[in-house]
This record gives structure tokens, sequence and C-alpha cells, in this order.
């Protein structure tokens, strides 16, 4: 019984939960994104349908929902419906290893607030979500057309080069924390004193740059960027096919965000959690200081698509393999130096 | 003279200068007060005193009688040849205007027409919003014009 | 170089024997452009210069004549050669004309003729030349691509307008219009008011924005048709 | 299925980039061949947005040619009417008085800037910087409010007649101009903060579509683009017309030709534009609008070139006069049309991204190319 309980109820509860919540999050992601963006460019945003546009994110799916389901003729039929769904499934399994916060007790029985703690939680995030870039690859592969052809191509030379540098550059925190569990990295940042990112800041910033071109997202948004490819690799897409990309684009941001608060930045954490003196910010809930950590990541990958230009497809593989991946490797090797001379950070 | 070709040194790349700038500005806009924003139907915007829009005929404000002396300038003036003018002669052998016909859908608000009046009878007025149904209902007729076209209050 | 800054004041026509603009039009004469300038207005004046000479002296006969016009240069030249003279005009030392502004023609029905006006620009000197050479429809002019680039587009645009014919053309295809267009447009006896309706119900399966009089005469017939409403 | 074999086993990849595309900038198609991203052959095709301008010109009287001029190059629609009425004045032996003149200058260098600030906005959108789009357009905005405020249009302005101006200034004109001309050297810095020093710009423009000012000569390329090449040629300096003689005022010009360069050029043409207004608006003379001319115009019989610096290059009018109330050949000479001539020779060897970069950079306007 409590076995079932363990690993059957709780879990499908929580599963049951995300899946709700994580559309929604996405659709009030679009809004904020249109809000952010629009007040940088001096404007409003949406602003008609309710007050202030609160309820346009509710709009826009419905507006999808309703639209025409397009197949051009000459597609693929099989690999252009199922392409979609391929990029979503793993944007949204990936959610069942993020920590958002420790165990609190519901009428009086502990729950995590995680669906589970995979022992290997960073290799699962990895491998599972770059699941996603097939879908892209296929779902240009089946366009049959050629602009999401060159976007997918795009999109599958970006993943396979970002993947590696992403990898590396994970792995100094992995060898501080000792675990590939991302609960028992949490931990160990707790243990440490301070956030990862104090003592990995080049990893860091090697991570969420790898992250954002992951993400394809400004100014690594080559895939789909606009004004070369039309809207690269979804071109032919349209109504709720559209949206379902959409959907994982939007969940993978929320992914890479909440992996970069999990990794580098104590998770569920308050500032300085040994720190007694700052013990009044326990106030505030752990769930509360993680959505917090991601909607600033949020931002700052709003901040980017605001501010810069993008980048060319060459310029991009350059700085993969000729800046990011030996850099990540350095720091890998001083991480490991470190580690050894002073032994993990306890 | 020169123009300016800047070089990153090496500090400047490093540190993302470059970059982080762009990140400031664009963040210190987000102040409300350098919104720009207009909201359209409900905030109607200034529409400057020249501005050339939809025609109208003018009256004698006094009399009530039309100003116009059918005198076809404005025909004449018309690149498009959107303006059609009737006229007949009165028993003094002095012409009276009939009919006006005014093609909006022609029309590229030029203002020839205007300038070519004579008298302040023909107008463009500062009315904008044009849309209308159909080609049919573009084509104006005396008494369309006399009224000018009123704008439809946007409710919401 | 002088020539734009100074004329305009310089060459006003004399008022005194015909006010030249200065009342209403008389009845509209017969334009004759050809013919010879009536005494109202600027003149053409001859241009004497050693470039002129030097042209003269490579080319002969080729130079019809070279006057000036509003203070501005022009030669007109024979269609035979155009290449050469164009090549001579561009690397004689005394004003080297390293730019083609424009080229483009004139369509004369009366003479059957096309006239084909480059106006070039020479950067070192500052100066323009306009050079005109006269071709009938059945006669190809030799193409000025391989003088300057910039000819390409310009002369297929001639051909597409007009349908002057040019020889040595790397690409002589109709740029503007449609491939299968009947007719050139910008000749005199295109008919503006017949122009494209059936080739956009034809092809656009719509009909044309466009209200089309019945015939010519507008005010007579007194109606037109709006083809959709 | 034929077309899948196309797509895969052909080492070439022929994409048709238009006419409706983000960044062709209206109905521009080019013909793109590719291997993988790189261009090996671009076409370009026009002529959708033809609507026969120059055969419009032989039929209307030169007045009403005016407003269907302002509609060719939509964009900078007061130097088009500045221009034709500088020819046919030229033709008729009128100038037109100072203080039109005056009024002229400044307008049409204000209609400079908003065109140079359309571009670099899409420009700079087509690189991917959207937001100096938005920044771009509000400060174009302040300029169409001057010319709403003057003209009664803001786009398709008709603003001047020929012989002169129509319009009186109205009251408080001065005092706009001037605030915006005082604000906008501030905000030209703006832009740089986002573009000139951003290493992404630098690595999307340095070096791409390269001309070299041989080659610029050779393919008629003006205005920007040659000034970016190294010619330092600007007709308002080499030929000036209207009163630019009277102001004091730099032409930048590049060095590599590059596409770098000419976003430098037209960043430095709208400082010194708004140097020159600032200039004008301070010493408007006073006088007639008009020059003393008929009604009617009848300019003599024969022929007429005339060219001013527009936004994008030489824009210069070839009219032909037989005498009578319309023009028997209104000739264009529309600096886009040359100018797009040479995108071939500049995209080839470059990837898909950059040929909306160089579209970009050459600041074409289709309804002036199609006419």
């Amino acid at each position: 019984m409590e076995f079932a309980i363990n690993y059957v109820v709780a879990p499908l509860i929580k599963i049951v939960i995300i899946l709700a919540i994580l559309p929604l999050l996405v659709a009030a992601l679009t809004l904020f994104e249109r809000k952010v963006i629009a007040f940088m460019q001096v404007r409003l945003g949406p602003m008609r349908v309710g007050p202030w546009g609160l309820l346009q994110p509710i709009a826009d799916p419905i507006k999808l929902l309703l639209k025409e389901d397009i197949i051009p003729e000459r597609a693929d039929r099989w690999i252009f419906v199922t392409a979609p769904i391929i990029t979503l499934i793993p944007a949204f399994i990936v959610f069942a290893v993020i920590p958002f916060g420790p165990s609190i007790n519901v009428f009086g029985t502990p729950v995590n607030l995680y669906v589970t703690d995979l022992n290997i939680g960073v290799l699962y995030v990895l491998s599972v979500s770059s699941v996603g870039v097939l879908g892209i690859i296929l779902a240009g592969w089946a366009s049959n057309s050629k602009y999401p052809l060159l976007g997918a191509l795009r999109s599958a030379a970006q993943m396979v080069s970002y993947e590696v540098a992403l990898g590396f550059s994970i792995m100094g925190v992995l060898m501080m924390a000792g675990t590939l569990s991302l609960v028992e990295i949490v931990e160990a940042q707790r243990n440490a004193g301070w956030w990862f990112v104090f003592l990995q800041p080049l990893g860091f910033i090697l991570f969420f740059i790898c992250g954002v071109a992951e993400t394809n997202r400004a100014p690594f948004d080559l895939p789909e960027a606009e004004s070369e490819l039309v809207a690269g690799f979804h071109t032919e897409y349209s109504g709720f096919r559209f949206s379902l990309f959409f959907l994982a684009e939007y969940a993978a941001m929320i992914v890479i965000s909440s992996m970069a608060v999990t990794l580098f930045w104590g998770g569920w954490l308050r500032p300085f959690p040994n720190v007694e003196a700052l013990a009044f910010l326990d106030v505030v809930p752990p769930i509360v200081w993680f959505a917090a950590k991601v909607v600033v990541f949020l931002y700052c990958y709003l901040w980017f698509r605001a501010s810069w230009p993008r980048y060319r497809y060459d310029q991009l593989m350059k700085i993969g393999w000729r800046y990011l991946l030996p850099l990540a490797i350095a720091n890998v090797i001083v991480t490991a130096v470190l580690v050894i001379v002073f032994g993990e950070p306890q | 003279m020169k123009v300016r070709r800047p070089e990153l040194n090496l500090l400047k790349k490093i540190f993302l200068v470059d970059l982080i700038k762009g990140l400031l500005l664009t963040f210190s806009y987000q102040r409300p007060s350098a919104n720009y924003t207009e909201q359209y139907p409900k905030q109607r915007p200034k529409i400057s005193e020249r501005f050339r829009g939809a025609p109208r005929l003018n009256n004698d404000p006094v009399t009530g009688e039309t100003l116009c002396i059918a005198c076809n300038l404005c025909a004449l003036a018309c690149p498009e040849h959107c303006i059609e003018v009737g006229w007949e002669r009165d028993a003094a052998g002095k012409k009276v205007l009939t009919t006006y016909t005014f093609d909006l859908s022609r029309c590229m608000f030029c203002g020839l027409c205007e300038d070519a009046c004579p008298t302040p009878c023909l107008e463009l007025t500062q009315e904008f919003e044009l849309s209308l149904y159909g080609r049919r209902d573009m084509k104006l007729d005396r008494q369309k014009l006399e009224e000018g076209i009123q704008p439809l209050v946007y409710t919401k | 170089m002088a020539e734009e800054k100074d004329n305009p004041n310089a060459q006003k026509p004399t008022p005194p024997p015909k006010p030249a603009g200065a009342v209403p039009p008389p009845p509209p004469k017969p334009a004759a452009p050809a013919a010879p300038p009536k005494p109202k207005g600027p003149v053409p004046e001859p241009w004497s210069h050693p470039l002129v000479d030097a042209i003269n002296e490579k080319f002969g006969a080729e130079l019809v004549k070279a006057y000036t016009f509003i203070g501005q240069n022009q030669i007109e030249v024979k269609k035979a050669r155009i290449g050469d003279i164009m090549r001579f005009l561009r690397d004689n030392s005394i004003i080297p004309f390293d730019y083609l502004v424009d080229e483009t023609a004139v369509h004369w029905p009366k003479d059957e003729e096309f006239e084909i006006v480059y106006i070039l620009y020479s950067f070192k000197k500052n100066e323009r030349l306009r050079v005109k050479t006269r071709t009938k429809e059945w006669e190809a002019v030799e193409s000025v691509v391989s003088v300057w680039g910039t000819a390409d587009w310009l002369e297929r645009e001639v051909y597409d307008m007009f349908g002057v014919q040019y020889a040595n053309h790397p690409n002589l295809k109709r740029i503007l219009l449609p491939e299968d267009w009947v007719g050139f447009p910008l000749r005199k006896d295109y008919n503006i008011r017949l122009q494209d309706v059936d080739w956009v119900r034809k092809h656009l399966g719509i009909d044309s924005g466009q209200k089309y009089y019945v015939g010519e005469a507008r005010h007579e017939a007194g109606d037109y048709i709006t083809p959709t409403d | 299925m034929s077309t899948q074999e196309t797509l895969f086993d052909a080492s070439e990849l022929t994409v048709s980039m238009g006419p409706q595309h983000p960044s062709t900038h209206g109905v521009l198609q080019v013909k793109l061949k590719l291997d993988g991203e790189r261009v090996i052959d671009a076409q370009c095709v026009i002529g959708y947005l033809h609507r026969g301008v120059e055969k419009l010109g032989e039929n209307q009287t030169y007045g009403q040619f005016l407003p269907t001029l302002d509609r060719t190059d939509y964009i900078a629609a007061v130097s088009n009417c500045l221009g034709f009425c500088e020819a046919v004045e030229k033709l008729l032996g009128v100038t037109a008085p100072p203080r039109a003149q005056y009024i002229r200058v400044i307008l049409t260098e204000l209609n400079r800037i908003s065109s140079h600030l359309l571009w670099l906005g899409t420009h700079a959108l087509d690189i991917g910087a959207m937001t100096v789009f938005l920044y771009a357009f509000r400060e174009r905005e302040e300029i169409l409010k001057i010319f709403e405020n003057y003209s009664g249009a803001r786009l398709t302005t008709h603003m001047f007649r020929i012989g002169g101006t129509q319009y009186e200034l109205y009251d408080g004109f001065q005092d706009q101009v001037r605030a915006f001309v005082k604000d906008f050297p501030k905000k030209v810095a703006e832009y740089e903060t986002l573009l000139t020093e951003n290493r992404i710009w630098i690595n999307r423009t340095r070096g791409v579509g390269v001309i070299s000012a041989k080659d610029a000569v050779d393919m008629g390329l003006t205005g920007p683009p040659l000034r970016a090449s190294g010619v330092q040629w600007d007709l308002r300096k080499a030929k000036p017309y209207a009163a630019y003689a009277d102001f004091e005022f730099d032409i930048p010009v590049g060095e590599h030709g590059d596409t770098y360069d000419r976003y430098m050029v037209r960043m430095e043409e709208m400082r010194q534009s708004a140097r020159i207004v600032a200039q004008a608006v301070e010493k408007i003379p006073d006088g007639p609008l008009m020059a003393k001319m008929s009604k009617i115009i009848k300019p003599p019989v024969g022929d007429i070139y005339h060219s001013i610096e527009a936004p994008k290059g030489e824009l210069g009018y070839y009219i032909v006069s037989d005498g009578s109330t319309q023009a028997y050949r209104a000739r264009v000479r529309p600096p886009s049309f040359v100018n797009l001539q040479s995108l071939r020779k500049m995209v080839i060897g470059h990837m898909v991204a950059d040929v909306v970069a160089v579209i970009g950079t050459l600041d074409i306007v289709l309804g002036e190319i199609d006419r």
C-alpha cells in the first residue's frame, strides 16, 4: 500500500499537476515576454484582452486551437504529424526530475516537491532534452519545403555543437557536488554555504550561453530566424501543431532556467543558506525562492532578445567550438585540480 | 570625413562590455514614462489642422447655401479624375451646382482640388477613418459631401 | 560645373517679345518636337570643348552635333559606333566619364524613331554629358554593358518599355513587366486607358481595380464602369 | 515525391526568397542558388509593384504628376517632390524664392533623417536587433508629425509645388524642429550603443557585401553605398541645389565598402542632416513662397536632366518637354533600381543570412525600383 502511494499515486498526482500547470506557465510566459519586450521597446504590448491584456494568454491558445490545421500536400504526412509531439514530450518529461523545493508537509505526510529524485538526474535532463531536436529535424524534413529544411539543418548542427559544451560546463558543478542527483546538488550547495555560481562563475556563464543556444532563443535563434528563414522549421505548421512547437520551446526555456537555478543558484535555497543573520529570509517559502530565480532567468532570455542582434550560422558554430568548448574544458580541468587540492567544498 | 570603425580591445571583449551596454539601455527604457504608445481607438490622436482627409463641401454658415460656384477647377486639377461637377445655368445665366461626385476610392488625398478651389467650399477635413463596406459607398454624392463623413464612435 | 549653378537665372526666357508663360495658354499648338525651337524659351547653343574636338577627330562623321541647352552639355552621335564612342568617353583623359548615370529612351513616333539618351558623369571633373543617338524599331543598338556595368538593368528596362533592341546584351529580357506582356508601354502609341485590364483578368482572375472608361471620351459618355463592387 | 528528390539529390538548392518574405523590404524576389547555406547565385526578380509612373507622367500635367511621384520612393516623398520641382523650374527658367529654398532644405533633410531611420530600423531588424526598429520609429514619428503639421500628410506629403512651396510655415514650426534637432544626436547615440560596438553586429556586418570603389562606380552605385566604398561624392556638394551651398556639413565616407561602413556612413549622415536643419531653421529668410510664374505650367521645348541627392542616392529626373502642359517624357532615375543591381555582386559567396543584411544595407524601396 505504502509502495503504491509512494511510487504510483503520489507521482501520478504530481505529474498531473505539472502537466496541468506547465501549459499555463507557458501561456503566462508568452504574456510576460510580450510585456517585457514591449516595455523595453517603449511600447505597451497587448492591451485589449482583459485589463492590461492579462487575458491575452488565454485568447491566444483559443485562437490557435480554432485555426485550421493545414498539412501541406507534399508533406510527409506521418512525420509531419508526429514531429511536434516528439518535440513536446521531452520538454515536458524533463520536469520529472527538477526539484521545485524540499519536502513540505501536506496533511501530516511529507511530500517532495519533485516527481522523482533520479540519482542520474543531470544526465537524464541532458539526454532527454536533446531528444527534442529530433522533432525539429523531422519537422523540417517532413515539411518538404526549403526554409524549414534549412532551419532544421541549422538546428541539428546547433544542437550537436552546443550539447557538448553544455555538458562540459556542468561538469565543474558535478565534481564539486559529487553527485548527479539534482536534489543532492542543491543540498550540496547548502553544505558548501555558497551557491555554486560563486565557485563556478565561468561554468555558469557557459552553461547559460549554451542553454540559450539549446533552446533556440535570441541571439542564437537561427533555426527560426524570421528575417532569414521566414519561420524556420515551423514555417509550414499552423494552428494546433504550431502551438505544440511553441509550447515545447517555452517549456525548454523554463527547463534551462530551472536547471541554471538548480545547478548554480542554489535551487530553492535562500541566499547564503548558512548565514544565520539572514534567517529572516526563510519567511519566504523555498518554492517561491525557486520560482523567483527562474523568473529572473526567463527575464534574461527576453532581455537578450530585446537587446541583441542575431548571430550568423557559421559564427554560431565558431563560438561553440572555438570558444565555449575549450573554455568549458579548461573550467573542468581547473575545477578538477582545485577539488583535488582543496577537497570538495563541504 | 572618415567614419569611425571602432575596434574592441581585449579587456572589453572578455567582460562583454559591448553587450552589457546594450542590455543597460534596453533595461533603462522600461520606465513607464518612456512609453510612446497611443491607444488609438480609445485615445484619439491629435490631427493637425492642415490634415488632408475626407472631403467636404462647405455651405455658407449663414444662408446654408452651397459655396460652390461650379467652376469645375477641382475636377480639372485632380490627377485621378475622381471629381465630377454637374451644373446648369439659372435664369440669370449663372452656373449653379446640381450634382457633385467624388470618388473616394481613387482619391490620393494630394490636396490639389482644395488648392484649386477659389472659394472656401471644397475642404479636405481632418476625418481620416474612411473605411467603408463597398466600393459603391466610396462614390460620395453631393449630399454626403455636404454632411461630411461622420466618424464612427468606438465602443468597447 | 558652372552650368547648373548659373544658368537658371541667366537663361530666363526674355519676356518682352512674346510673354512666355505669364499669360493664359494660347490654344494648344500642334507640338512638333523635332521642329526648330520657337523663338521663346532657351535655345541650344553650340558647345565647343576639347572633348568635342577629340571626338570629332577620332570619330569624324559619327558626331552629329554638340550643343548646350540650359547649361547642360549634350552630343548627338550616330549609333553605328556607339560602343566605341562610349568607351572613348569613359577612357579619355580630357573628361573621363566613369559613371553612367542613366540610360533611357524617348519615342518619336513621327520619325518612327527612338532616341536613346545616355547621361554620363565624370567624378574627376564633376561634369555631366548627355549623349543621344537615334535608332529605329527594327535596328539594334550596341549595348554598353561592357563599358559600364550599370547599363545592364537600364538597357533591359529600355527594352522592356520601348522595345529597343540591344546587340551583345548579356540578358536582354523584360525586367519590370511579366515575360508574356504584349506591347511596350512607354511607346506613344500604347494606350494607357486600355492598358492592363485584360492581362489582369487573365492572370490574376480578378478585375482590375481601376475604373476604365468606355472609349476615350469620358465626359461625353458621362458614364464609366466600375468593374466590381 | 519529385520535390523531395530535388531537395536532396541536387548539390544546389534553389530558394526563392520573396516576394513574400519578411526581409525583402516589399515585393523583391531574389532567386538564390545555394550550396548548403552559401550563395552561389542570386537573381533579382522585380516589377511586382510596377505602376507605370513614367507613363502616368506623360498623361498628367506637371503639377498633377507631383503627388504621383510621392508614391515612387514613398519613404522619401519629399526628396522626390523636390527633385521634380527643381527640374521643371530649371526648364522653366524660374528659381524658387530663398524662403522656399530654405523650407525645402529643412524638410528634405528631415526626410533624409526619417528615411535613414526607417532603413536603420528595418536593417537592424533583419539582423535580429528588433528594439532599434522601435526606437528609430519613435524618432521618425516626430518627423512625421512635423510633416503632417506642415503639409497635411505624413508619408506621401505632396510637400512642394513647382516654383516654390504651397504652405506657409505653421506656428511653432521652428520650435518643433529645433526641439527635434536638439534631441536627435542623443538618440543616434542610443542606436549606436545598441549596435556600433556590439560584437554580434560587428560580426554580422563587417566584411559582408564588400564592394570596391572601382566596382561601385562601375555599377553606378550612388548615395551611402558609394560613399562607404570611399568615394567622397555627394550631389549636395558636387552640384549644390536648393540652398545647400549656404550650409556647412561634412560628407561621411567609409573605407572598406562593407555593410558596416554603409551603416556608419548613414548614421553619420543623420547627424549631418540634423546639423543642416539646425543651421537652416535659424535663418529662414522672409519673402514670398512662390516664384512669379504662370499658374499654368508650360515649359519650353527641350529636355533637362536634374538630379538631387535623395536618401538612397542620386535621384534624377529627365524631362522632355514638347511645350505643352504635359511632359513628353518624364523619366525617373531611381537610385534604388540602380543600386539593387549590385546585390548579386555583393552576396555571392556569402551565406543566406548575409543576403538579408545586404538587401537591408542597400536601402531599397520597391516603389521606386518598380515605379
